[in-house]
């Protein structure tokens, strides 16, 4: 690799990072400035520390952050984890292969508000998996399934939307490794976890590190799937952030904003750094 | 060998029936909502509807946005793609094949828009197109932005893409003395396509399915698959119409992902690259 | 007691046979070459011996135990990979001790066996660094070390020079077999250099088309190539088709062929009356000679150092002679001979 | 805009055009309606010339698109509804208004979001013909001289006749905290995405403290007067349900799930009609009284087509069109003249409604139901 000249540099730069960061950079820049008190839409504005401790203080505000912390973490990692083992199971094309690929790869084309939808309809209090787990005896009588206290219904729903973004990336980097490489360390005595956690997960940690944070800020950010499918006596983040902005309190809704960027970024950080403690170790 | 092969079929058969509950039952249940004539609700103590017709179906196509908003959508996703794409590609070459002071800090900045929450850039983008006065080019505005959006997608694709070209392959081709276009057809074309194809198609389904820029830059008027769908099936459905409106846009997404596998089929970097 | 008894083996694929009732014994220590053209089944059975393949039917038994539905990992082998297949986030040492790793062995146990054992394949300068930073023959050496460092039961070669330069090959050649023999190891050396199986091995398995063709020694399979395929796959042969007309005494016969009348000197008896003979070049003797004098007319010529190459015209067939010194050129006369008792009867076809 | 998108974006080109050849009629024109000189003959033939109208409502734009097809016919005025969202229009409108020509025609709005609104923004409705029957102030909001209802809503408790006598309904608190004991899980409300279930625990919260519910101001001390209130939800919190909206508890009470949800009586009246839930499902408002208001048009100063929207708001709140609404929306008709035979409850039972608690003192009684009742749960 070369060092190329700067002017060169720049110029090849500017149409993607170059926007990058000019675009988020104002974006960034005003949500931050108005979380301190600037560019109010209503009343003055002005610097000032009030929005931050007044949210910060709120228990709505801790319950949504762990709240929300929680689903993102949870959703990369199970997401993640799926898409391991179906990742090494396609990683050699066999009869059925593609069809098998594609049928996994749906939940990529289908709207999550649909399949949030559906997934409604399917749990339902008379919905037919209702009254067929009545109809086995497994019930005594229908039961509330929908927007369950544990948040599963929506940590399913999370998984099944994402899961198809960590198989992509997973498919392509297990793919890469070779053969021999993998029947060298079975021939030298390396059962099935063995060769996942010393071979193919640390040569694959690059993808794992992406799609981790990939599903991560999308499941900490989420709000559709939160408000639709998502237990009623939790708030995700962004359902309190548009709580605030619901009543015009913007102030408020961009502390909430400025802090999840923040959570963003630190969790990605963490996730990505802990794939790689675990993964590729000991690095001599 | 038939060990393999007969977990193979055992684990795809299982896979199947999976894929078959998920996907038959609640579509099926759809396709019943969907005929739910107006005269009397379906109440769970009739296993089909009382009276069923197509009324819904017709009313849904004439008087929804439905045919706008799938052709807003169908149009904003494939600009998105190739505009991200052209944007991305200079910046994922000076990635992927220069050494520079930074470079590792370039590739880190370059995931700035993912940390964003896209309600926030939705609303401060808008703030921002008032203020130089361009808020009526809708399309464009939630393409540009869509573009930016996504840039970091592309560009970490393509930079390992063009960390993939090798120095020998392109060396070979001037040797051969190829010019910039034949050097590009030999050397790079093969170990970009992938990355290629990959941004693409990501870029893709993500502007299909973003949702905040669109409904916050969009309105009014400028009405796209996701923000029809917030508004008829978010938390203000009720299942009939909600039904139809998921079973019609059901049907381009199929016909996508058909298209899409061949595309993807192409794309397989262990195919296209050979192993290792 | 053998290390290796292959006993009946059938591989199939979707109606391929692979490997086709193969049987054979490796003694313990023996340093035994699979040698056949590509496709011939000798990589299949190598996969069948590791473990990484299932035969359909017959047994193989390792140490004396029956092998078949043993995974790879818990089979007391160790591969040397044609591709050398080094795990490339690992450096050389962690490499080196993978296979002690995954059974378990005590770390100053580890140690010891790693300090031996780069001392034998020479990575001292070498262990903190990653795959790619070493040249092919450093690779190969810790491929090579990577195996020895289990010490296997039976270490398994997957033509492992093939990578290599010419000069190269030849040195790791030699150490390879130093090292199996220090070692004690029992070694299976798949290849298709039937020059590289000549100079390692202490018995050679020729393989074509799944089946064994013949086993032996070196020496034996060279100078009693038993089929038409072995005598051409093994150094060089001319084969002529031979019409048997009298047996002139015990172990002499009279055949006829397209070079001529010749008389052969064998210790087994011919098992048809029409069959191949063959002869080795280098058997050819300049002059008139004995029974089997013949004159040719040369049509190519190539000095090879210590010996000349020589395709002669005979009887319409092309004959070829590796002779010491010759001064004919091409198109000249040249009379040779060749001994009766270096004309070999070999199976007849079909 | 070019020429590749406009062609399939049939709305938006007329928008477009509008914007840039009309911009020059409007600005000409928006003075003599700002100044009341227009006659309504003047104002009738300006919108012809104009001949569309944005009108911004923020549900039942479907509906509301057929609805307004008798409008087109009588004028030949197209009526554009953009699917939209209340509060973002509302800032849509907040936004645009540095421009001189905004998109927004006609905003519809809840009156209790009026307080929020800057009333500079929208043009005064002095132009209209003069007609005592229209409404201006709803539930304790005037809406001066720029603001006019046009759809009157009430909240209650809708219920299922086939579980619960109409002589057992709840009527006060306690009633409700009797019957959740004796029937637990059978009613369920919402805090969010909607205001139904906010109506229904704000008015328990109401009724069980001395709070002046129609002060805006709110103070920590005033927050400590619902602490009986908060008690009573966490008491029974075992006992009820929490849905996600306002149709989520609809579509589960039809369904059988519950005996009894807060509703909108309007929101409920239109899934009659559409047979989307059950006919059979009554209505009623509890004695302890539960919120009614009403939403308001407006017709921003920035208007594209300013006579156009003034003849669009003349037609909807008409006492035919009100009467119209109420057969066919279940809504509180909003002009004196109107006839609300149609309506879901009874002229006795409007007298139990009660204006909606003011802002800001509701979203701090809201946040703490949410912190020391939701999250607790």
């Amino acid at each position: 690799m070369r060092q190329p000249a700067p002017w060169k540099l720049a110029l090849l730069l500017f149409p993607g990072l170059g926007l990058i960061l000019i675009f988020i950079g104002a974006v960034i820049y005003i949500a931050v400035a108005q979380s301190f008190g600037y560019y109010n839409l209503q009343g003055e504005s002005g610097w000032t520390l009030e929005f931050w401790e007044r949210t910060v203080g709120r228990r709505a505000y801790e319950r949504s952050v762990s709240y929300s912390l929680y689903v993102g973490i949870v959703s990369a990692v199970l997401s993640v984890a799926l898409a391991y083992p179906l990742a090494l199971w396609l990683r050699k094309p066999f009869k059925g292969s593609l069809t098998v690929s594609a049928i996994l790869k749906a939940p990529l084309l289908i709207h999550g508000i649909v399949a949030a939808f559906l997934f409604l309809n399917v749990i339902s209090y008379h919905g037919i998996l209702n009254q067929f787990l009545v109809s086995l005896g497994v019930f005594d009588g229908p039961r509330r399934l929908q927007n369950d206290d544990n948040a599963i219904g929506l940590l399913i729903m999370q998984v099944w939307k994402n899961m198809p973004i960590a198989l992509l990336l997973l498919t392509g980097a297990v793919q890469a490794i070779s053969d021999d490489v993998l029947r060298a360390a079975r021939d030298l005595g390396a059962g099935v976890w063995a060769r996942f956690r010393k071979i193919i997960a640390p040569l694959s940690v690059s993808a794992m590190q992406a799609s981790l944070i990939i599903i991560f800020i999308g499941a900490l950010a989420d709000f559709t799937f939160q408000t639709t499918i998502g237990p009623t006596n939790r708030q995700s983040m962004a359902q309190y952030m548009d709580w605030f902005k619901e009543r015009a309190r913007w102030n408020e809704a961009a502390v909430v904003g400025v802090t999840l960027m923040v959570l963003s970024l630190l969790g990605s950080i963490g996730l990505a750094g802990a794939a790689q403690l675990i993964f590729r170790g000991r690095r001599k | 060998m038939t060990t393999t092969y007969v977990l193979n079929r055992g684990l795809m058969i299982m896979l199947l029936i999976i894929c078959a509950l998920w996907l038959i039952i609640p579509f099926t249940m759809a396709v019943l909502w969907s005929l739910v004539d107006p005269s009397q609700p379906w109440t769970p103590e009739n296993l089909l509807p009382p009276a069923m017709s197509f009324y819904r179906w017709e009313f849904a196509w004439n008087n929804s946005l439905l045919q706008p908003a799938l052709l807003n959508s169908y149009l904003l996703a494939p600009s998105a793609a190739a505009l991200t794409l052209l944007l991305a590609m200079p910046t994922a070459f000076a990635l992927g094949r220069y050494q520079f002071t930074g470079r590792e800090l370039a590739k880190l900045l370059v995931l700035l828009p993912l940390v964003v929450p896209a309600f926030v850039t939705a609303i401060f983008f808008t703030s921002l197109l008032y203020q130089i006065g361009l808020a009526q080019y809708r399309f464009w505005a939630i393409l540009f932005a869509h573009a930016i959006l996504f840039l970091p997608f592309a560009i970490r694709i393509l930079t390992v893409s063009f960390e993939q070209v090798r120095q020998d392959h392109i060396d070979a081709a001037r040797d051969m003395g190829a010019r910039p276009w034949a050097r590009f057809r030999a050397a790079y074309w093969p170990a970009l396509k992938p990355g290629v194809l990959a941004s693409l198609l990501i870029v893709f389904i993500q502007s299909i399915e973003e949702f905040a820029i669109a409904y916050i830059v969009g309105q009014p008027g400028f009405v796209t698959i996701p923000t029809l769908l917030y508004s008829s099936l978010g938390q203000d459905f009720n299942r009939p119409n909600a039904a139809v409106l998921s079973l019609i846009l059901a049907v381009p997404n199929v016909l996508l992902m058909l298209l899409l596998e061949r595309f993807l089929k192409s794309a397989n970097p262990a195919l296209a690259s050979g192993k290792g | 007691m053998a290390a290796i008894s292959i006993i009946d083996l059938v591989m199939q694929f979707d109606g391929f046979t692979a490997v086709d009732h193969v049987s054979l014994d490796v003694g313990e220590g023996e340093f035994v070459t699979l040698l056949g053209p590509s496709g011939c089944g000798k990589t299949t059975l190598l996969n069948l011996i590791s473990g990484f393949l299932q035969p359909t039917s017959g047994r193989i038994e390792i140490g004396g135990k029956d092998v078949v539905g043993v995974p790879p990992e818990a089979r007391d082998t160790a591969i040397c990979f044609q591709s050398y297949a080094l795990f490339p986030h690992l450096s050389v040492q962690e490499n080196l001790i993978f296979g002690l790793r995954q059974k378990g062995t005590p770390r100053t146990q580890r140690n010891a066996r790693l300090e031996e054992i780069v001392g034998q394949v020479d990575l001292g300068a070498h262990l903190d660094k990653l795959p790619n930073q070493l040249s092919g023959g450093q690779q190969q050496r810790v491929a090579l070390g990577r195996a020895l460092a289990v010490r296997p039961f039976v270490i398994l070669f997957d033509e492992p020079l093939s990578n290599l330069d010419a000069k190269l090959r030849e040195q790791v050649r030699i150490e390879i077999r130093k090292i199996q023999r220090d070692f004690g190891l029992t070694a299976i050396y798949v290849t298709h250099d039937q020059a590289e199986a000549l100079a390692m091995s202490d018995r050679i398995f020729i393989m074509n088309n799944g089946r064994l063709e013949q086993s032996g020694a070196p020496e034996e399979i060279y100078y009693a190539p038993r089929t038409r395929f072995v005598a051409d796959f093994v150094g060089s042969a001319n084969i002529l088709d031979a019409e048997i007309t009298e047996e002139l005494s015990q172990g002499r016969w009279h055949v006829v062929t397209p070079i001529g009348p010749l008389e052969i000197q064998s210790k087994s008896a011919p098992r048809a009356k029409s069959l191949p003979i063959c002869w080795r070049p280098e058997t050819a003797i300049a002059g008139k000679e004995g029974p089997n004098a013949l004159t040719g007319t040369i049509t190519h010529r190539a000095f090879q150092g210590h010996f000349t190459d020589l395709i002669v015209d005979l009887g319409g067939t092309s004959q070829r002679l590796q002779v010491l010194r010759n001064a004919e050129g091409e198109g000249d006369k040249v009379d040779f001979s060749i001994m009766p008792h270096d004309l070999i009867f070999l199976e007849p076809d079909g | 805009m070019t020429g590749d998108t406009t062609s399939i974006q049939q709305r938006i080109d007329n928008m477009l055009k509008k914007l840039l050849s009309v911009t020059a009629l409007v600005a000409l024109t928006t003075p003599a309606f700002a100044s009341g000189q227009a006659t309504w003959e003047e104002t009738m033939a300006a919108a012809k010339e104009e001949g569309e109208v944005y009108w911004f409502v923020w549900y039942f734009e479907d509906r509301f698109r057929v609805f307004a097809e008798q409008f087109t016919e009588e004028t030949g005025i197209v009526v554009n509804i953009p699917e939209g969202d209340h509060i973002a229009n509302i800032d849509k409108m907040r936004a645009e208004a540095g421009r001189e020509t905004g998109d927004i025609d006609v905003l519809a709005y809840g009156y209790d979001q009026l307080p929020n609104i800057n009333m500079e923004l929208f043009a005064p409705l002095t132009m209209l013909p003069e007609d005592a029957g229209r409404v201006s102030t709803v539930a304790g909001v005037d809406g001066g001289d720029v603001a006019v209802a046009w759809w009157g809503n009430q909240t209650g408790i809708a219920y299922d006749p086939a579980k619960i006598a109409e002589d057992d309904l709840p009527q006060t608190p306690a009633d409700f905290a009797a019957f959740w004991t004796a029937n637990p899980g059978q009613m369920g409300f919402n805090y969010e995405n909607g205001g139904s279930g906010p109506s229904f625990f704000l008015n328990i919260l109401r009724n069980l403290s001395e709070a002046n519910f129609n002060d805006g101001a709110s103070s920590p001390e005033k927050l400590a007067m619902l602490d009986a209130g908060i008690t009573f939800f966490n008491e029974h919190a075992e006992n009820y349900e929490i849905t996600t909206s306002n149709s989520d508890s609809l579509t589960r009470l039809s369904e059988g799930e519950f005996t009894m949800v807060p509703a909108w009586e309007d929101h409920m009246a239109g899934l009659q009609v559409n047979g989307e839930i059950r006919d059979e499902l009554r209505f009623y408002i509890p004695e302890m009284g539960m919120f009614g208001g009403g939403n308001a048009v407006s017709i921003p100063a920035n208007a594209p087509n300013p006579a156009a929207a003034s003849v669009f708001i003349d037609w909807l709140t008409s006492p035919e069109i009100q009467t119209q609404f109420n057969s066919q929306f279940g809504t509180a008709p909003m002009h004196a003249n109107a006839d609300d035979s149609a309506a879901l409850v009874s002229n006795a039972m409007r007298d139990r409604s009660r204006p909606w608690a003011a802002k800001p003192f509701r979203d701090t009684v809201e946040e703490r139901f949410i912190e020391d009742v939701i999250f607790e749960r």
